[in-house]
């Protein structure tokens, strides 16, 4: 038999998914990251057309190229991610879309921005590639640098860190997770249920800078991310119409059912953990926080909540497929309309 | 009260401006436009102008109508008929009424009238609101209809057209236009019983406003844009733009019916204009027609995003309702002063379309219009107004209907991108005019996508750094530009017998220009007028300056920003431009046009 | 190895460019700093340029070094040695060697040398650095030691002021100066045994660099602004820019040693442009020396802010380290694209105080003199430097300390208001120039204090919407600008016997300007040489171009900005100016400049 | 005896606290929060040459005209008031410092300046007036208005609300607060409170707009405010070096101790409620908006958190007070500094 390429049920293979030469440092985090996007389209037999990529300015924002390349995407401005695909999705809502941002690019001159896409939901997996520095101007602090992080030419941050995750479970973010481009696994699961999620789904990836804060004292560092690193579960992501393979023993896991049939099995690790109660979340984030764990996992999820688009009552075809006819109103309306303007 | 009787003078018909002095936030609104709308009714060319301070209630308003025979609608300085409402402004309301003048004023304001020269009637106000019968809630705001009463007599104003004013004005509900038509009778009967009439001013039935509409600038542009298939706006609130959106809110509604009974368009408030720009060329990009509409501040927010959309080549309409600037400035009052800012609006080498529309017809023509250019031109397109045309009430030719079908610019679908024979490319100049072909999002040809971005790229969207591959991409940018001069709209001119000198104008000061041109024909000084109606401008702009020994370019801002960019577009011929600036915050008059043109030309 | 024998040419000495093509991210930037400070050791006139992609690690990038016995330090488009290191872009790099030049290469790149016009030198770069004994995790990083020992030992460069040369670099830190030394050691003594030289290039010691230093620009502005007293800088990191701030960070602890041991400035790091600006206007607005530094995608985010600064009257200083845009265009290519939008920065009638620094000595210069500008003129000063000015190395006259003392224009303190007789008000035009006092927080007089804003605002700083009171603001802002003209710096002309024609230009130009001027000289083609320091013009530009024929304006930017600006400025002799634009993302050249001269004048 | 003026320990009247006339609309929530303002700053003898004023864009932003005429004030941007304050602090920083903001300034366009500023703890009282809408625009919806309120012209607001409290907390904030304009005595002690705080004070004060935002279901209005109000605790205000007259009972009271030697007594209500534990808080707010319940009081405090100007180690004197001698390197030093330049 000779050697044959495996295909997905899209038919696709595994290549179909990648992008362009990455161009970023061996060794990033983000580089990680986009193979585990690759990884989770192919496993979900994504067509890569029905995906749209949005991205900001940094190391990070460029990687949307490295994947994907079949896919449309726009590469915007420096912290408007959020506006700019919030727009462009309007054209066809039945896209699926992915945003890629830097710590910088969201927290720092991006924080209003992404405060604002939360409140309205956006359907979109967003991506914090978050390695508490700008890589892309060399090393700078980002505003999730921890307090005192020490960097060649800037001294002592002096300031306190944004927590993405925080910020997102307070905005009522309706899907809110983090993870850790050393946990690949974890990575590509959460993509996966992200993917499913039909709101925003917020995704904070520790993804070490090799080589501007990748210290071992450094909070956004492989070593410090390995050694701190505490699952809240094991999670896994079962496709719509497939049964949970393994057998979990009653009261092990927690199984959330999103909106398009899929399901994520959470098994439970040392926590007793509720991803819904949003009080809990906080009290159990300022605890990790006071402990200095790196908590990751599926922190919040409301599949229920409203989506952008379930607030706006838009015809089915895509709005950038309407025709004239549907667009302009007849002719005979302008009498009636000129007699309204006395 | 026996009419004309009274009075030496000849009767002054129908050619004089009323202004209503009152505090704002008290409601005088419907008193102003149903005595606006009852002289537009009864025939008489007219046109309404606030003039409001930026807060919500409490300081000095003023709103005047202009009457005029000749149909005249720009403002004029001066004021014939004055109505004191409130007693803040009472002193320099009386002082502002011509000599001969009618000085009306609320009775209940104890102050003196202390010039002899004008003809002053004090108006019972209160008593009349208070014998209405109104509930205590209202009174306040029906008083205002007791000036309309007293005017109405003393004016001539047809009480029929009133009624009807009155019937539009709260959409033919019956109660409260009984209840303020109640009021406006009983002050007419309490004029008709005790004033007697000692000015020459009045009004009479004509027939020139039968081919009209009367409507805002800004309620103009929104049904264009939805006659232009407007499918996007994000937006964020600042005076005077505010009233775009709103009516894009409104109106959709109406006008956009789809059969689905659900909606073909989206309006999102953003939480600045960063994100409305952002949004808005985001579906730009998405292939729809994208819109905001914005005043200076958030122009200078924008311009990150101007320069992203110019170089990624993404359609999108900004539309810009000037207020005074610089920074906060004065948000209530009107200006031209943003035009080198949009012409030029991002860092590196930026240069966009800027439409200019002169009236609130050609508001409602480019709303539709500049969603073909700006999709023709794949570019940001400017829609520059201002305060006095957008939040004023203007009479206007009527909406006219699309004459050309929308017309998307070059956009491949799956089926066209089958045909194609060559690989596409989504910067290619494959036609030569500088202008490529765009996918969009959701095409689900394999071929299709693209990754569009706002650093350097080759033909084929790829990332780029190679300098010729630059300078190529920049230089049919600069082509594309180019090619749309003959595209854009043509501008207006005007021509007189023998005129060697010229006028270039924009915008709303059209009516003043065209008023202060009749002026100076008999003054002797006759001058032709060509009204610019699009940056960048067309050959004939040149051959316009080329033809008249000075041409006067006149606008409203200090530094002459459309004189410079004539200069810069006409070094040739840009010393005879001479530049007349008129920055003070209100609309430039005739008068003064005429003034500035004929102390230059007698030096 | 016999030098000078193999080869018939004649030697080519101290007149040449030398180019190393290596990956970025690979530590070869101390390789040829070291090449270029030991040739400026040697006395050499040298200058340093690189050119690098927009990412980290691992994409092409050259570093080119210009040696010219003349004095010329502009780029040049010609690579008379070439090393390659990189397998990358061997073939490109092989390619652009001039026919008859060296080219160095990396033994282990096993691709073939397809040309015989050159002489190819294969350097065991691998073996050399594995000898070394550098520990492995140093290795890749001391193999670009290897080409500056045999480029030294090809060429003749003097071993000691290698050595002189890592001592600097190194901080006289002597393990890794031995090091490195004994690589380029090694390297040289395995040229000297193994190489042959067949080609003419070498270079002698002069004394042509003794009254000179070697530095970038950012590095000066941010000295500059030193001496000039900064008191605080609000900034966010953009490329070009960063190393500014990044400077200020380093040098002042260093240079500003209080008696308390405390500080007296800070530096934050704001969230993004819209706060660097803000808090850089709200504490010019407090009385500090403020400061920011960005590139194009920053200033269109300052926009809004610049306008209130400029409108509120607050000094505050912008540093443009300008990159090629639009949007986010070309991070790491070099343009002269901000002119326009800088100088006329904001909506409504907005114009700014733009400084032109032409080298790294005024970058020092103008770090300090836009401090006094900004706050005798009460406004923003930008200073427009670009990538190349601001990153790459410069043979300069050194920093002259200011001789002048600090203008802190005028500020009235308690004592200040104690003796003045009338009362004082923050937009007063007392002495008739346009500028008017202002007072700072902290000022306990009880007259002292007034609210500031964006809105409109009387000679006493209250809110005011008057017609007259705006205009009369909006002139006096408008005098002040004028007054302007006179005291800022003057342009530098170079004349030349017998010319007809001139050229202008602005900043990083300079040198290939200056060297196009010789040239063109040579070629009987005598021009004068006015070079801009800053905007609003001054008399002298208006009576250079009234003098010459022709004028050509010679800018890095497509649309030819500053011919622009002149042309809205001097309107009555805009016909004599030829605009000739340079807009690839490289460094414009002398030879450029001559060529595009030339075609012109044969027309 | 002759009638006297009354005067405080700064030998001031209450009218050397005034500003301008107000130009807000009668019954405007922002007038009496002015009010306030100049009641505490008599009450604590300020001298009003101490204070600096800053504000946005908004009626709100405008008020700061409306009292203590006689300091230096910026009335800057729309959403900008936070960078603009920071950099001018720096000029003196003996300056006490009230900035005022809207609910659309600081929520809407100016959410990033407002995380960051808190990011950065700088010395200042910061108000919120809270109204839900855009007054100065004439009735749009902010970033603060409820889910589903509707306003005229402008249909029904489709997003979520941003909360002003939890967004401070989150962003750890060392001072967080709520009141009611209706809650007069609440606000002046808030405020009191606040000036002796050493780091930022956000008090979010529900301001209703009578104009645009009054009606009684609106969140934002007098009637919902009077209704859904819960104090946390009854707050007082102790000068430093003055004793606390009332007895409380032991346990009865929480004392904070304030970094200027004055303390800050809150007599306990139905609540066991620490205002220092911050996971607690959490918690509480999300319990509360469940509830529908306005909780006021002093919601969070941590009076030792470093100020922005401990951050930096400034000379004592103002800096803008600095001459030339103690700027300007000596003219030695260019000499090394060229040599320095090889
Ligand atoms: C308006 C603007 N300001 C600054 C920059 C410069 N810039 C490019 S990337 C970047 C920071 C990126 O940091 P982050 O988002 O954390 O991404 P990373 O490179 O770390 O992945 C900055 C400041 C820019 N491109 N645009
Ligand atoms: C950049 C910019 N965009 C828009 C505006 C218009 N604007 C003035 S005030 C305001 C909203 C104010 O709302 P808020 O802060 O809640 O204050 P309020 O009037 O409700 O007190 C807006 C949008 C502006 N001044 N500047
Ligand atoms: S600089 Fe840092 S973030 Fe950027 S590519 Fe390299 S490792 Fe990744
Ligand atoms: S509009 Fe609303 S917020 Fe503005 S002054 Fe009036 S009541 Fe206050
Ligand atoms: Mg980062
Ligand atoms: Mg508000």
């Amino acid at each position: 038999m000779s050697r044959q390429v495996q295909v997905n049920l899209a038919n696709l293979t595994k290549s179909d998914y990648r992008g362009a030469q990455s161009t970023l440092c061996q060794g990033c985090g983000h580089n990680s990251i986009a193979s585990q996007i690759i990884a989770a389209c192919y496993e979900l037999n994504i067509v890569p057309e029905n995906l749209v990529k949005f991205s900001g300015i940094g190391c990070s924002s460029k990687s949307p190229t490295y994947f994907l390349g079949r896919s449309f995407g726009f590469n915007g401005l420096h912290g408007r991610m959020p506006s700019l695909a919030t727009g462009a999705l309007f054209a066809d809502t039945s896209l699926l879309s992915m945003g890629i941002s830097g710590d910088g690019d969201t927290a720092s001159i991006g924080m209003g921005q992404f405060k604002h896409i939360m409140r309205r939901n956006v359907p979109m997996v967003y991506i914090v590639e978050n390695n508490g520095v700008y890589g892309l101007t060399k090393g700078q602090f980002s505003a999730t640098a921890e307090e005192g992080l020490s960097l060649k030419k800037q001294g002592a941050n002096p300031y306190m860190p944004v927590d993405i995750v925080w910020e997102a479970v307070v905005a009522k973010s309706s899907f809110v997770a983090r993870s850790f481009a050393g946990d690949p696994k974890q990575v590509k699961e959460l993509i996966k249920a992200a993917m499913s999620h039909k709101g925003i789904a917020i995704l904070d990836i520790i993804s070490p800078c090799v080589t501007f804060n990748n210290q071992d004292a450094s909070h956004h560092s492989y070593t410090w991310g390995k050694e701190h690193e505490v699952a809240l579960h094991e999670l896994s992501y079962v496709p719509p119409a497939e049964d949970i393979l393994v057998d979990y023993k009653e009261g092990e896991t927690i199984e959330v059912e999103m909106h398009d049939g899929s399901q994520v099995v959470l098994r439970k690790l040392e926590n007793d953990y509720d991803p819904t109660d949003r009080a809990g979340i906080l009290c159990m984030l300022e605890e990790a926080n006071r402990m200095g764990e790196l908590i990751t996992g599926l922190i919040y999820i409301n599949p229920g909540q409203k989506s952008l688009f379930e607030m706006y009552n838009l015809v089915d075809e895509p709005l950038n497929r309407l025709t004239e006819e549907r667009l302009r109103p007849a002719k005979e309306t302008i009498t009636e309309l000129n007699a309204m303007m006395f | 009260m026996p009419t004309d009787q009274s009075s030496t003078q000849l009767p002054i018909v129908n050619d004089f401006s009323i202004t209503v002095g009152t505090v704002n936030g008290s409601g005088s609104q419907t008193s102003n436009l149903t005595i606006l709308r009852a002289l537009f009714k009864m025939g008489i060319p007219v046109s309404g102008k606030n003039l409001f301070p930026s807060n919500i209630q409490g300081l000095p308003t003023w709103y005047t109508i202009r009457v005029s025979k000749d149909g005249y609608l720009a403002r004029r300085a001066e004021h014939e008929i004055v109505i004191a409402m409130n007693p803040a402004s009472f002193a320099q309301d009386l002082a502002g009424c011509v000599p001969g003048g009618v000085f009306l004023y609320d009775d209940s304001i104890k102050l003196a009238i202390t010039r002899d020269d004008i003809s002053a009637y004090a108006m019972p106000v209160k008593t009349l609101a208070r014998e209405s019968g109104a509930p205590s809630n209202l009174r306040d705001y029906v008083a205002n209809m007791v000036y309309v009463g007293i005017l109405a007599q003393i004016v001539g104003i047809d009480m029929d057209t009133i009624y009807q004013a009155l019937d539009f004005h709260f959409k033919s509900k019956i109660k409260p236009i009984e209840l303020n038509f109640n009021v406006i009778k009983a002050a007419h009967q309490w004029a008709v019983e005790n004033l007697t009439k000692t000015d020459p001013y009045r009004v009479e039935a004509m027939d020139a406003t039968k081919d009209y509409i009367m409507a805002d600038g800004n309620t103009a542009a929104a049904l264009g844009a939805i006659y232009g298939g407007v499918q996007f706006s994000a937006w964020y609130p600042i005076t005077p733009a505010t009233s775009l959106p709103e009516s894009l809110i409104e109106y959709l509604p109406i006008l956009r019916k789809d059969e689905s009974g659900k909606e073909t368009y989206a309006i999102v408030q953003a939480e600045d204009e960063l994100a409305a720009i952002g949004m808005a060329t985001g579906a730009g990009w998405g292939g729809l027609r994208a819109m905001t509409a914005t005043s200076g501040p958030g122009i200078s927010l924008m311009a990150e995003f101007t320069g992203l959309a110019y170089f990624s080549e993404t359609p999108v309409v900004v539309w810009d309702v000037q207020r005074m600037g610089p920074s906060t400035g004065l948000p209530t009052r009107t200006s031209q002063g943003d035009l080198n800012l949009c012409y030029f609006l991002g860092h590196g080498d930026t240069k966009h379309i800027v439409l200019l529309p002169g009236s609130v017809t050609e508001c409602f023509e480019f709303g539709w219009k500049a969603f073909d250019i700006a999709e023709r031109l794949q570019t940001p397109v400017f829609v520059l107004s201002d305060l006095d045309m957008g939040m004023n009430q203007w009479m206007a030719k009527p909406f006219q209907y699309p004459d050309t079908p929308m017309d998307r610019g070059k956009i491949l679908w799956e089926t066209d991108l089958e045909k194609l024979t060559e690989p596409w490319g989504r910067y290619l100049d494959k036609d030569g005019d500088g202008i490529p072909y765009r996918t969009l999002p959701g095409n689900r040809h394999p071929d299709s996508a693209y990754f569009a971005r706002g650093t350097g790229h080759d033909e084929y969207a790829h990332y780029s750094e190679d300098p010729d591959v630059w300078v190529s991409q920049m230089n049919r940018l600069n082509k594309k530009f180019e090619n749309a001069r003959p595209i854009l709209p043509k501008p207006v001119i005007q021509r007189r017998e023998g005129a060697k000198i010229g006028v270039i104008a924009f915008g709303s000061t059209d009516p003043a220009i065209s008023e202060a041109c009749d002026y100076l024909g008999v003054e002797g000084v006759p001058v032709d007028y060509l009204r610019l109606l699009a940056l960048p401008i067309s050959e004939e702009v040149n051959e316009f300056v080329e033809s008249h020994e000075r041409v006067y370019v006149v606008e409203m801002n200090r530094d002459g920003q459309l004189c410079q960019i004539l200069t810069i577009e006409l070094p040739d011929r840009c010393t005879r431009l001479i530049s007349l600036t008129h920055n003070d915050g209100l609309q430039v008059t005739a008068n003064w046009v005429k003034a500035a043109i004929l102390a230059e030309e007698s030096k």
